[in-house]
């Protein structure tokens, strides 16, 4: 049987599915254990088992200056960030891609300067962006926001572009004007992609919230990185990396998860990852 | 112009810790109430980016050291005065290399730091003392904030930079201090620093941070529960413990006695320090925006000692505050 | 005054001439079938009469207006694919030209407009087999089922002219039967003027009172895209009082002949 | 005329192009002369002219430590270093998204631990590529490929499940063994898709070129950047931004006409962007 | 010994029956055309047949051979759509068998062995109208166009049984007669088992010697998706010798009856 068409059971692909995993730790285990053979106060690769105990502090126990649990006023603040970031994001994201793929004049007049913008590394300019904006939460979220709209956009208008012509065409004889076809035609079937734009950009956006977070914060996970990263406190650094991680699988997974309830339309067929 | 609201900037570092613990504990406030002001101390993570906004003009007042406080808002135009001298650093700066060697032995080598900043400047003064000079090695810019793990890696053999790095890479087997700021013992220093026009506009707000600080510093030297509760507070915003801060405070001058701080800035070694800063900043090409000579910017010292261009003085080193904390009139 | 007419159209894609002087006058409520070989223009000429795209030369008047710049709710259409709404269910594909007409704003409707509509929707729905499939994705039905609802969505403004492009190519003889009949009832009870491209002449033959044949005048037989095609036969039947006529084969003289092995 | 069936005249839209830039640069030029009538020596926003004449002199005349001229010494050694590290992301991303997309046994073991790693930010684990794979040049272009792999193999993954399932059956009827319909089949056809998830990726790619050589370098753009940043020499980055901008926008028009070019039946129909 | 066996087969997708009890055999060489109404499980059928789908329950077995577990060269296919490789020219598409067969590793053939090809390529590209388009892309062609070049491509191997779906629906009447003209050689000449999924009866018993009619046998009228089709009548015709014969209609018995608008 050609390997397309061999499907491996569900005990089996749960077995492969885990084995990366696996590998990644085991690498790791050994890793730790020959570096802590050499020198026992290596702090690059901690022990498990003291990454683990550590992680549980810092999820437990209550700071001492503050009295919060640094680990969880941290999320809060970091996902909060995020989630308005992201948010501008997508609207400016929606709203520009629609002109951009529908209407040719919106084309004409933002199709190049997104591209131009899109090619702006964005932490070249954080100078700037903190001056106007101001070292608050503002420009943390500025920051996501200009790092991940341009990409969006520019998927996005792709995606309205890509609607068959005769989708449109249709849609005018049932006498829909631009704004109903827009409304009613086009970003329906692009709200999807749109999720989808949305889970490829969490990727940098996490990028850009820690990047801003390190210049200029109080706290947010990023920030806390930051800070004991002078230190090479790796066994700190380990676990708000694999919590992280862990954020954004579950904020993925939740989009996923959204968009299959909410597009049935566009799920019916095929795998999609 | 007058206002009655301040922001000031200060990035985490042993001798700007107090900063953070004057807003926390809420003793700036009660200096600024006292004065009828607003002032706000606001933490900056990125040290540069601190400067830079002061110097954009979001910040009334920075911690900055002599030397970046020169090249930046002095260099940019921006007319700044000195107001609190709180350290100087003596061991917290420092050049490190793998092996027990010394700087002889470096020649070809690279060597990793923050390019133009302070750790250039003490490895300058450190060749300089050997007999060398910058030729005869190479600099590989690499970001404060990795260098422990640059340090780590196999390729790196020397580095210079400064405390809680120092400490944690003096950790590492087989590493010794070959040259440190203790070595050039008032050269590199830490001071508060404010927009000399607003301070002229606003004698109070000057008077309110000065107070604060000196309040915050006989605190801090206080060896009573209540001193090293604040100590405490600091070492952990720094993210480290009260023996790891303690052990940084000992490698750096703090004027916790205002008096001692006053006489180190009228004492002329200042005006020779800074002659050899800026003599290394036109070196490097940083002494402000085309500067043609090293006497284009001009430095106002206590006394009326002055260098280079009068008519151009951005960088201002005035005792007028420490003297009235000194002097107990705030 | 025709309800449709063609004045010397011509339409060239690049240097490919697609069309030539195509002249024609369709008299309201013609039922007019166009044959015609592969490739020969005539999914071209049906967007040309859509107005989707304009003529390189001559001009195309519905009621003697002047010449559309743009498809409009006067002109229905079914094309061979992507005629329905991917997104929308069964139901709300019927339910969107209402939706368009009666809300300028949001091209949505609620409460008992809605419901009273949706209950209409779903008699047309009856009617065209696909009831139990009201709540379904267009991506669920079959081909058949998918372009019977493009044909009632398509049909539900009830448009002046309305324009199919092989629009039952894929359905099974026996629904194709049921909406040749579905479609001849509507054009007889709405007097629509209907163009329907076809590829089978016997379906053209039974459907349409005009059959027109698109052909080249003229062929290079060493560049088979050198001249464009026209109509070439034009066939006027009046109302199931005709006979089949002996309609010549078209396409190319030397069209492709199967040959052994 | 309905707004979507409005193409406005070449002229116009050549216009409407520019007028985006053009808004931009007064912006830009207003907010200069206002920050400059406050301070006369502001860094930040720069008088144009200056700029201008700063930008001449760092492409013409060469530095006095090193008698090379900088901008061109630092363009090469980014270039270098963004080619290695994107062409390294393209073959592993090209590989592992065929393996995923074409072969279930590998979607699978695979699927679940790229996006594990795509959601992993790949600057909080920079100590431990150091320690891999040193500080020198291939650090940076791991960095590189670090960053912008995961989502090469995702969006190449995407699309070959995308390809018909018919075209994959009638290529087993015509004999072709799955290695066969990989070479043949799927790698061709999400070849275009390949040079625009390059594309999309060239933004990311920048950042963390940039990211990488203000951590650790002795030339490059984002070294000049980072190191003048120190005393905030806005005439020197924004040239550097600018330049970075062009060069990036080059290589992009590069990459599209390569795909035109070289894959003419992905783009008979429809604009694209 | 029959060449398709098919044996008391089920399929089921989720919980809806789709086929019950399909029992057949297929001689040798047998031209076997299935028809039936629209999401019956036509296609589906065809599906199992050329294994890239598994029936639930029952067989399929092609000249006596263990139930294939994938599709393979012994078993060609023409589909409704994407049956053409799009990022191959005209020319390339009929190649591609042939570079599978000829070159293990790369699936690609070079110098004298490929120009070979490639004018054996052409003859067949002359013979279906398609040479002047030798260099084109799928998407440069009309629908039937493209129908014909998966057509010829799916004969380039002349499998044993070759499975063709809808294949003539977008076919024009002219250029549809000559493909019927050369399946029909191509079919004398190999002596192939052929099965055709049609819409169009005649087409049906005009080119098959044996027609299978898939329906229903039971409808549940509140739910029209409980029970599955089979085949409810089995045509053998000999060769050329026969008459059509009455087939009934079939569909649901409440079928879609077109109504007054
Ligand atoms: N946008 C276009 N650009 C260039 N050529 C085109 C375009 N659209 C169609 N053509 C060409 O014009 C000719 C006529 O196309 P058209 O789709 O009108 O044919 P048709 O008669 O509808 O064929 P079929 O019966 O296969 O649908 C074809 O040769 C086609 O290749
Ligand atoms: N993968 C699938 N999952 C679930 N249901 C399916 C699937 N494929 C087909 N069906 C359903 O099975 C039924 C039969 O489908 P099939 O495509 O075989 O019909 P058909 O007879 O070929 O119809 P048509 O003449 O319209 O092509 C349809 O009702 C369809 O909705
Ligand atoms: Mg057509
Ligand atoms: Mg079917």
């Amino acid at each position: 049987m050609r390997w397309i068409n061999r499907r491996p059971v569900r005990s089996v692909a749960v077995l492969l599915a885990a084995l990366p995993f696996a590998l990644t730790l085991l690498a790791y285990v050994v890793g730790s254990e020959v570096r802590r053979a050499e020198n026992p106060n290596d702090k690059l690769l901690p022990a498990p088992a003291e990454v683990i105990e550590r992680a549980a502090e810092l999820a437990t126990e209550p700071d001492r200056r503050s009295g919060d649990v640094l680990l969880w006023r941290d999320t809060a603040a970091s996902l909060q960030r995020l989630a308005v970031g992201v948010a501008i994001a997508a609207s400016l994201g929606l709203g520009f891609g629609l002109a951009i793929g529908l209407f040719p004049a919106g084309r004409s007049t933002l199709a190049s300067y997104v591209a131009f913008l899109s090619l702006i590394p964005p932490l070249a300019l954080l100078p700037i962006l903190f001056i106007v904006f101001g070292l608050g939460e503002v420009s943390k979220v500025v920051l996501i926001a200009v790092g991940i709209t341009p990409f969006i956009i520019r998927d996005l208008s792709q995606r309205v572009l890509e609607i068959p012509t005769e989708q449109l065409v249709k849609a005018q004889t049932l006498g829909g004007s631009s704004w109903q076809i827009l409304l009613r035609v086009a970003l329906p079937q692009v709200a999807p992609r749109l999720v989808q734009a949305v889970r490829l950009s969490l990727g940098p956006a996490w990028l850009f919230l820690i990047a801003a977070e390190a210049i200029a914060a109080q706290d947010g996970l990023g920030y806390r990185i930051f800070l004991v990263r002078r230190y090479l406190a790796m066994d700190v650094i380990l676990p708000y990396v694999c919590w992280i991680t862990f954020l954004a699988f579950a904020i993925d997974w939740s989009l996923r998860r959204f968009s299959r309830r909410a597009f049935g339309w566009a799920h019916t067929e095929g795998e999609s990852l | 112009e007058k206002k009655d609201s301040f922001r000031v900037a200060w990035s985490i570092y042993v001798g700007w810790m107090p900063w953070g613990y004057m807003e926390d504990s809420g003793i700036m406030d009660k200096w600024a109430a006292r004065y009828g002001i607003d002032v706000e101390i606001v933490q900056i993570n990125d040290y540069i980016e601190s400067i830079n906004q002061y110097s954009a003009g979001a910040f009334d007042g920075v911690s900055a050291t002599n030397m970046d406080t020169l090249s930046i808002p002095a260099g940019g135009g921006v007319d700044t005065t000195a107001l609190i001298v709180g350290d100087f650093s003596n061991g917290n700066d420092a050049v490190l290399v793998k092996g027990d060697r010394a700087f002889a032995d470096l020649k070809g080598e690279q060597v990793n730091l923050v390019e133009l900043s302070v750790s250039h400047y003490l490895l300058a003064r450190g060749l300089e003392s050997a007999g060398m000079s910058e030729a005869d090695i190479g600099i590989v810019n690499t970001s404060d904030a990795d260098m422990v793990a640059a340090f780590a890696t196999p390729g790196v053999t020397a580095a210079v930079t400064w405390n809680p790095l120092v400490f944690t890479i003096m950790e590492m087997p087989g590493v010794s201090k070959i040259y440190d700021s203790a070595d050039i013992p008032g050269e590199i220093i830490d001071l508060m620093v404010v927009n000399t026009e607003t301070l002229a506009d606003n004698p109070d707000f000057g008077k309110a941070l000065a107070g604060a600080w000196y309040e915050t510093m006989s605190l801090m030297a206080a060896d009573t529960e209540a001193g090293k509760a604040a100590r405490t507070a600091m070492a952990e915003a720094s993210g480290t413990d009260l023996a790891g801060y303690d052990a940084q405070l000992a490698t750096t001058k703090m004027f916790y006695d205002p008096a001692d701080a006053v006489a180190f800035t009228e004492d002329p070694k200042l005006l020779q320090t800074m002659d050899f800063v800026r003599n290394f900043l036109f070196d490097h090409g940083i002494l402000g925006e085309g500067a043609r000579s090293v006497d284009d910017i001009g430095m106002a010292f206590p006394g009326g000692a002055t260098l280079g261009d009068t008519n151009n003085i951005k960088f201002r080193f005035d005792p007028a505050y420490m003297v009235m904390a000194a002097e107990g009139k705030l | 005054m025709s309800a449709v007419s063609v004045r010397r159209v011509f339409k060239t894609y690049g240097h490919t001439p697609i069309l030539e002087n195509v002249d024609l006058d369709i008299d309201e409520g013609q039922f007019c079938a166009i044959v015609g070989a592969s490739g020969c223009g005539k999914s071209t000429f049906l967007r040309m009469l859509l107005a989707q795209e304009m003529p390189s030369a001559g001009e195309i008047r519905i009621d003697g207006q002047p010449p559309a710049r743009e498809p409009g709710p006067d002109r229905g259409v079914v094309f061979q694919r992507y005629s329905v709404f991917p997104h929308l269910s069964v139901r709300r594909n019927l339910l969107l030209p209402m939706e368009f007409g009666g809300s300028r704003l949001l091209g949505r409707l609620f409460g008992p407009r809605r419901q009273e509509l949706e209950r209409e929707a779903d008699r047309v729905l009856e009617r065209i087999g696909l009831a139990h499939m009201a709540d379904a994705w267009p991506s669920q039905l079959s081909g058949g089922m998918q372009q019977r609802l493009a044909i009632a969505q398509a049909l539900a403004l009830k448009p002046k002219v309305l324009l199919l492009d092989e629009p039952f190519g894929a359905l099974d003889p026996g629904t194709r039967k049921s909406m040749h009949e579905f479609l001849l009832d509507l054009w007889r009870e709405t007097g629509m003027t209907i163009f329907m491209v076809s590829h089978d002449l016997s379906e053209a033959f039974t459907l349409a009172n005009r059959v027109l044949v698109f052909d080249k005048r003229r062929w290079d037989p060493h560049d088979p895209t050198a001249f464009g095609a026209t109509v070439t036969y034009d066939f006027k039947l009046t109302e199931k009082d005709w006979e089949k006529p002996d309609v010549p084969a078209f396409g190319p003289p030397d069209a492709p002949q199967p040959a052994a092995g």
